[in-house]
């Protein structure tokens, strides 16, 4: 069970431009990935939405191997900016989990 | 009568006829055939040389029938009976005889076998000319008015364009204001337009309209009569003073039903419907468009903070209502833009089965989503459940998410739509009763055919327009509507209709009064009528025949027949067709 | 080669055994038609007389769900075919003389095919005709 | 050829909106002119297999429509035929210039029969098939066209046959040879000049620098060796011997030489009794110096002069100085043509004709042919008028085109086979040939290539838009891989494979003609979609695409069908149930965009989507033929019909705009101009013929408004 909250966004809002929010669960970001990442990018920004921190963190290894090659955004049909997303979620896994 | 003196043509269509048929023989064998006064081989029989010779020979020759052997009727019907009608025949006694396609064509390998049959379809050709009497299109003088059934927002623009058009309309409307469900509302989505200030702007161009009479309280009772002319009862209920209900008397040439649809409303329990902070879609626009300058969404005095929408609330059912309600999408999201303009900081969540923002409309959708509002996916068979707040507690919305984890999520919310369709009306029946209009299996009015005429009815003259023919949105309701008053329009423009002669004939000799032909009529075109004997006997309004036949092979006495298709042509066609 | 009278409809069958011939496929000699304006039309005495002036066989080609007169074209032309086929048989005449089969604008290949197989089967009749 | 035409209503387009709203407008009693591009009447909808959601037939619905439009007593139907501009008139009215395009093709005398599509040596891909098969430069849209008339599609003159200083209709010659029709090539190129063998040797080939091809790929197509094959087929075959006319005047020519030849040669033609005086000489004149020097094999250039001899020309032997009073008067000639200049002047009669190439300066073969047909013109209307003219422009700018050098001698022998192979590589870039194989086999004599465009001006109080939408070019988004992979399909190619009148008579994959057994179909190809350029949803894929997937499973029964979508967007009266009833049939639905698409070996194909209703995470799935459910574009070429800022506003998509709000469906922003259908926006069938109705209506109310004043 997850529960449903904003916390995650509003904090990465007040990081940057977090425009995860547009994806309409397509999958061409899943499918592009050059490096086969199973659960990136659209995954990893639905966990952000629905508030799910501890998801991120369970999963942020894929978060930290992403190449930020951007075939992804390049061929999102709604023009998600992916890998400046990826970097916000990225700043905050840093900060809340390894405390950098 | 039957034509007596026939003029026979055979066409080499230059070598794709004769190459394969040999034509003159096609002409020598059919030369003493009874009532042949003429036959002649035409190199081209559609080129206008050859056309000024036939409308000579049929003027000297006092020809009263002609038989063309050439292509199919689909390319030079019309040639050949404008030709016919140039000459001073009646077109109806000219046939065409398809050797081309239906002969030469197909049997390219057997000259003489071809001949043969050629010469067999043509012999049935002139029979069919033999027994073919003039026929001339039905004229059906129109009544240059309208009855125009609810006064929503299609029908009164539908009101409107017929106005505009010069005909006289009478506009009913159930209620006792019009408007129907845009009426009510304050802002229609996609462009936010103004739905109550909209109808005032029609109810405005309706009153400096003279020809449009407008009566409220008022419902169809009675309708009598067929295409182009209609009379029909309309009872309106006794207005304030008033005892009694007035019963007018109207004579109309066409009926267009605009009466509409009505939100589906979920039973008790529905998706927790029927407890505090549970609203169907209506009562959520209510909702909107009663605090239009309200800064926030509050309910019940409290601000909302967390709204979830529960999609497909009576619309794709697996029983019941089955069928997409269309607008609900649209509308939902419309709504939730609404909420953002207010209020950016409402969480609001969708659960929803596939967003059908179709068109342009999808700019709603990426507009929604670029604002932030989340949207959640969910299987039919395990559709999301309401949890209501107990001792104050909130609402709580849990759903098995499809498109993450596949996990069951749980929602907080201070408010809950449900997204709920359309179904059609109760009051519909009185109108289905009076019309005699066929529905669907989603309950709403059918239309003959979804693409050939999506606005008329099996009754003629009687069409459908806006949801009362299946859920729509506004404009598309004033498209369906305003199709509908051309339809009507273009039989009462003129003042009248011409209908095609191939209508059911009634031979009164032979008619015993069975009455199976009534049965069998799918368009109510039959009825039984006296003789001045007193004795039953078959009347056929040609006003409603369409002349397909169905009549035909149920008389037991042959007393019915399609004109142009009688049972003496189509005999002596098949001897025709058998002689050798 | 036996004889076939065809009954086609003006808008729906008709403009498919027509293709057959514009793309030059031929059928058998001995089909003929005959055009009417919808199927459900057709009166079981026509086929039953034209089965006793000689005709071998009697196809109808149907308008099928393509109708645009009648929803229920199918059915109507179905009770005309089994009302005929039940005359047919008070005549002494094999009921597998009367055939439909629902003929839509473009298809002229079902229509050759139906055209060379009922041909056949005709043929096949007559020969167990023969044998009796 | 101009006329005039005076309507109420112009309809622009004649797919199902522009059909629907002519006859409801023409059934109102309004004079409509309709106006279609293509060669018939039928737009999109009449190309497709079956239609969605109640399955029924596209045609049966269509052609009935097709022929009530055509045969509507208030309805003129003008296809293959443009709007070019509207213009607002001084009464409010519109101007409109309305060009019929030449079909080359009299529609009053064809009959349909399709013989001329059986000999045309040109194929095009057929665009009423989506390019999957091939149909000729002339021919019948489709078997259910209305009108069903030929046209012949001509895009001017192919660069090689006007480069032809000699004047043969080069493309035609190639096209002939390309189907291996040698004889008729033979004899095409005698239509226009003589001289075939000798030319394959010393034409400098103007028509190879000019040709298309070696533009594009810098190797021209080797016409001059197919026209030496040509000469070399005909020295083994013969044919071709039979005089063209017989005529009773006589003409007489003085020389032995190329141009003596050649307008002995066109005035025969031309029904003229040439009669050819050697004065002691052999029949060659410079040409046998060719031969001389090895340029010109001698059995060749004698096949060139015994074809020319066959055409009924005469050669007699007089003394050399013979006056030439006397040559007209023995011989009974109605005048004479003396090759030599110099010696022409000797005389300044009226019935003395010559030209300005001396006999001493080196010409070109195929420029002294041009010039032999330029003096027989003036000099047939001389026979038959009695004119004598020879204008001093006649063979103006010849001087400085015939100074190129001696060409280089080309004696191999090419093959028949060898010159077919070379014509194949013809890009055929005029279209038509003129090979006038057509005109041969025309029973109804209906061709006619002196047809010209005709302009109509037309009056009109108000213009409908029906022009509908274009199909997205899917190879505008490379990862789906439609240009490089052939079992990668659109849509509307997947329709023709189910149509009845289909292309392949079953449905097959292009790669191999084999059955597939395992089909993607693939939505939002080119919709809800910014690097596709449209963000919009195109409202038909989804249906189309369930459509086809029924229509699949019934064509092909152990076929597997899997739609790969977004969201479904099932909305319609009844198109809820067709996707339950698609589901229950068997049909895959997978939640998932497919974003990339690869070829196996065998091209099989492998396609790419996240699988997120599943395993979850990226997928490969292998298909052995894929669908792309293309999207709905704009069509707003009209617009520039419209002159100067007077157009018609359009969406941010570029459809027509409805810019008078929700109860003023189909009116624009410019008064008397409305839009109808998908020009709107895309639409579904049934949602097209309600929305051109409600144009109707619209129109009606503002003729009616109007009329009153």
């Amino acid at each position: 069970m997850i529960k449903v909250n904003d916390s995650v966004v509003r904090e990465l809002r007040s990081r940057g431009r977090f425009d995860a929010s547009k994806c309409f669960s397509c999958g061409t970001c899943t499918a592009l990935c050059p490096v086969g990442l199973p659960i990136l990018p659209r995954e990893i920004f639905r966990y952000a939405l629905l508030g799910a921190q501890e998801e991120l963190i369970k999963r942020q290894d894929e978060i930290f191997s992403c190449l930020l090659c951007r075939m992804c955004e390049e061929n999102c049909p709604e023009g998600v900016g992916i890998s400046g997303n990826i970097r916000l979620i990225r700043g905050l896994l840093n900060e809340k989990v390894l405390g950098l | 009568m039957a034509s007596q003196k026939i003029g026979v043509f055979v066409c080499r269509c230059g070598g794709n006829i004769s190459d394969y048929v040999d034509v003159e023989k096609v002409v020598e064998s059919i030369k003493g055939v009874e009532g042949v006064k003429i036959a002649r081989v035409n190199m081209f029989s559609c080129s206008d040389s050859a056309q000024e010779e036939m409308i000579g020979l049929i003027k000297r020759e006092g020809l009263d029938g002609i038989v063309i052997a050439s292509c199919s009727p689909k390319l030079h019907l019309n040639t050949f009976r404008q030709m016919a009608q140039r000459a001073g025949l009646n077109p109806y006694q000219y046939t065409q005889v398809n050797i081309r396609e239906q002969c030469s064509w197909t049997h390219t390998h057997d000259r003489d076998g071809a001949t043969q049959k050629a010469t067999r379809l043509v012999r049935a050709g002139i029979e069919a000319t033999r027994h073919s009497e003039p026929l001339h299109p039905i004229e059906v003088v129109t009544r240059p008015s309208v009855l125009v059934v609810g006064a929503g927002i299609g029908g009164l623009r539908a009101a409107i364009a017929l106005g505009e058009m010069g005909l006289t309309v009478h506009l009913l409307e159930k209620a006792d204001r019009p408007g129907g469900l845009v009426g009510t509302r304050k802002a229609l989505f996609p462009t936010g337009a103004d739905g109550t200030s909209e109808i005032d702007s029609l109810l405005q161009r309706i009153h400096t309209l003279q020809n449009i009479s407008l009566y409220t309280n008022a419902s169809l009772v009675k309708k009598e009569g067929s295409i182009g002319d209609f009379s029909v009862s309309i009872r309106v209920e006794p207005k304030d003073g008033q005892d009694r209900a007035d019963t007018i008397q109207l004579n109309v040439g066409a009926i267009l039903v605009t009466t509409g649809a009505t939100p589906y409303v979920p039973k008790e329990g529905e998706y927790g419907y029927g407890a505090k902070g549970i609203v169907t879609l209506r009562e959520f626009l209510d909702l909107l468009d009663s605090s239009r300058d309200s800064d926030g969404i509050y309910y019940e005095g409290k601000r909302v903070r967390r709204i979830t929408y529960i999609y497909c609330v009576g619309s794709r059912q697996k029983e019941g209502h089955t069928y997409c309600s269309r607008f609900c999408c649209s509308s939902a999201i419309f709504a939730s833009l609404e909420v953002h303009k207010r209020s950016p900081d409402v969480l609001q969540y969708h659960l929803y089965r596939d967003i059908r923002t179709y068109g342009s409309l999808e700019a709603l959708y990426q507009r929604a989503l670029d604002q932030g509002s989340l949207f959640i996916r969910f299987s039919p068979d395990s559709p999301p459940k309401v949890e209501c707040g107990h001792n104050g507690g909130g609402i709580k919305v849990l759903v098995k998410d499809l498109l993450t984890s596949k996990r069951e999520l749980e929602i907080s919310s201070d408010l809950v739509v449900l997204v709920t369709g359309l179904v059609p009306r109760v009051e519909q029946q009185e109108v289905q009763d009076v019309l005699k209009l066929p529905v669907g299996i989603d309950g709403f009015f059918n239309e003959i055919h979804p693409k050939l005429r999506p606005v008329e009815t099996v009754v003629a003259g009687v069409y459908i327009g806006g949801c009362a023919q299946g859920p729509k949105n506004a404009q598309e309701s004033v498209e369906s509507s305003l199709g509908a008053a051309a339809k009507a329009g273009s039989i009462l423009l003129k003042g009248k209709v011409e209908l095609e002669p191939f209508v059911a004939e009634v031979d009164e000799g032979l008619c015993d009064g069975c009455g199976q032909c009534v049965e069998a009529c799918p368009y109510d075109a039959i009825t039984m009528g006296q003789r001045s004997d007193g004795t039953p006997v078959a009347v056929v309004n040609t006003r409603l025949c369409k002349g397909e036949g169905a009549c035909v092979p149920v008389c037991p006495k042959e007393a019915l027949e399609i004109r142009g298709y009688g049972h003496e042509k189509i005999r002596s066609m098949i001897r025709g067709l058998l002689t050798e | 080669m036996a004889r076939i009278l065809v009954f086609s409809t003006n808008n729906i069958s008709d403009p498919g055994i027509d293709l057959c011939g514009s793309n030059h496929m031929d059928y058998p000699l001995g089909v003929s038609v005959i055009s009417v304006p919808c199927s459900s039309g057709i009166d079981p005495r026509w086929i039953l007389y034209a089965l006793e002036h000689g005709f071998d066989g009697v196809f109808v080609a149907a308008d099928g769900t393509d109708c645009s007169y009648l929803q229920d074209c199918t059915t109507r032309t179905g009770k005309v075919i089994r009302e005929a086929q039940e005359l047919a048989k008070g005549a002494g005449l094999d009921p597998r003389r009367i055939k439909m089969a629902a003929i839509c604008s473009v298809c002229s290949e079902a229509f050759q095919n139906h055209m060379k197989k009922f041909d056949q089967a005709l043929e096949e009749l007559r020969g167990e005709g023969n044998e009796d | 050829m101009k006329t005039r035409l005076q309507v109420d209503c112009l309809v622009v387009g004649g797919g199902i909106s522009g059909m629907e709203s002519a006859i409801t407008l023409g059934d109102m009693g309004f004079d409509v002119l309709l106006v279609e591009k293509e060669a018939s009447i039928g737009g999109k909808m009449i190309l497709l297999s079956k239609v969605f959601p109640t399955l029924d037939c596209s045609s049966c619905i269509s052609t009935p429509k097709m022929a009530s439009t055509y045969n509507h007593p208030k309805v003129t139907s003008f296809t293959y035929s443009e709007v070019r501009s509207i213009k607002r008139g001084p009464n409010g009215a519109f101007e409109a210039k309305v060009i019929k395009r030449p079909t080359f093709v009299d529609p009053e005398r064809c009959t349909g029969c399709g013989q001329c599509e059986k000999v045309c040596t040109v194929a095009r891909p057929d665009q009423f098939n989506d390019g999957l098969i091939a149909r000729r430069a002339i021919y019948i849209p489709f078997p259910q066209a209305v009108p069903k008339k030929a046209v012949v599609e001509k895009k001017g003159v192919s660069p090689c046959t006007r480069s032809c200083p000699a004047g043969i209709s080069v493309h035609g010659m190639v096209a002939l040879v390309r189907n291996g029709r040698f004889d008729r090539a033979y004899s095409r190129h005698l239509e226009d000049a003589p001289f075939v063998g000798s030319l394959g040797h010393l034409c400098p080939a103007y028509c190879e620098m000019k040709c298309t091809q070696g533009k594009k790929s810098k190797i021209p197509v080797g016409i001059k060796g197919i026209e030496r094959a040509l000469g070399y087929w005909h020295l083994k075959n013969g044919g071709d011997k039979t005089p063209s006319k017989s005529g009773e005047k006589r003409f007489g020519i003085v020389g032995v030489g190329p141009l003596a030849l050649s307008l002995a040669y066109f005035l025969a033609q031309k029904g003229v009794r040439p009669l050819i005086f050697t004065q002691g000489k052999r029949l060659g004149g410079s040409l046998l110096d060719a031969v001389e020097k090895g340029l010109l094999p001698k059995e060749i250039l004698e096949d060139d002069i015994n074809t020319i001899l066959a055409q009924g020309v005469e050669q007699k032997d007089s003394p050399e100085n013979t006056p030439f009073d006397a040559l007209l008067e023995q011989n009974g000639l109605e005048g004479l043509f003396i090759e030599d200049p110099v010696r022409a002047k000797e005389s300044e009669r009226e019935r003395i004709f010559s030209s300005p190439l001396k006999l001493d300066e080196p010409h070109l073969l195929p420029h002294i042919i041009g010039v032999a047909r330029k003096i027989s013109g003036p000099i047939e209307k001389f026979l038959e008028k009695g004119e004598y003219s020879l204008p001093e422009d006649a063979f103006k700018g010849l001087e400085g085109e015939i100074s190129i050098q001696e060409p280089q001698g080309h004696n191999e022998e090419l093959l028949p086979e060898e010159a077919q192979g070379l014509a194949s590589r013809c890009l055929d870039c005029a279209v038509c040939s003129q090979c006038h194989e057509c005109m041969k086999a025309c029973p109804a004599n209906a061709i006619d290539f002196s047809m010209e465009p005709e302009e109509v001006s037309v009056t009109t109080k108000t213009i409908i838009i029906a022009t509908g939408f274009s199909l997205f070019d899917p190879s505008k988004k490379p990862l789906l891989g439609y240009d490089r992979l052939p079992n990668v399909i659109t849509a509307m190619q997947m329709d023709r494979l189910l149509a009845p009148t289909r292309p392949y008579n079953a449905v097959l994959r292009p790669s191999d003609g084999k059955v597939p057994g395992n089909i993607a179909i693939v939505l939002c190809a080119g919709s809800r979609d910014r690097t596709a350029g449209n963000t919009w949803c195109s409202r038909i894929c989804c249906m189309y695409s369930i459509k086809q997937a029924q229509l699949i499973m019934g064509a092909l029964p152990i076929a597997n069908v899997t739609i790969y979508y977004i969201d479904i967007r099932a909305f319609g009266k009844g198109y809820e149930e067709f996707f339950q009833q698609a589901k229950a049939m068997g049909t895959n639905f997978v939640k998932g965009k497919v974003a990339r698409i690869e070829p196996t070996a065998n091209d099989d194909l492998y396609i790419y989507y996240e699988d997120m209703e599943r395993k979850g995470g990226l997928r490969r799935q292998k298909h052995d033929l894929v669908v792309l459910a293309v999207g709905a574009m704009a069509s707003p070429q009209l617009r520039k019909a419209f002159m100067g800022d007077d157009a018609p506003d359009v969406d941010e998509m570029a459809f027509f705009s409805q810019s008078k709000g929700l109860s003023e469906p189909g009116v624009t922003n410019i008064e008397g101009v409305f839009v109808a259908g998908s020009a709107t926006g895309p639409r579904d069938i049934p949602d097209c013929v309600v929305h051109a109705n409600a144009c109707a209506a619209q129109v009606a109310s503002y003729l009616k408004k109007t009329e009153k004043g």
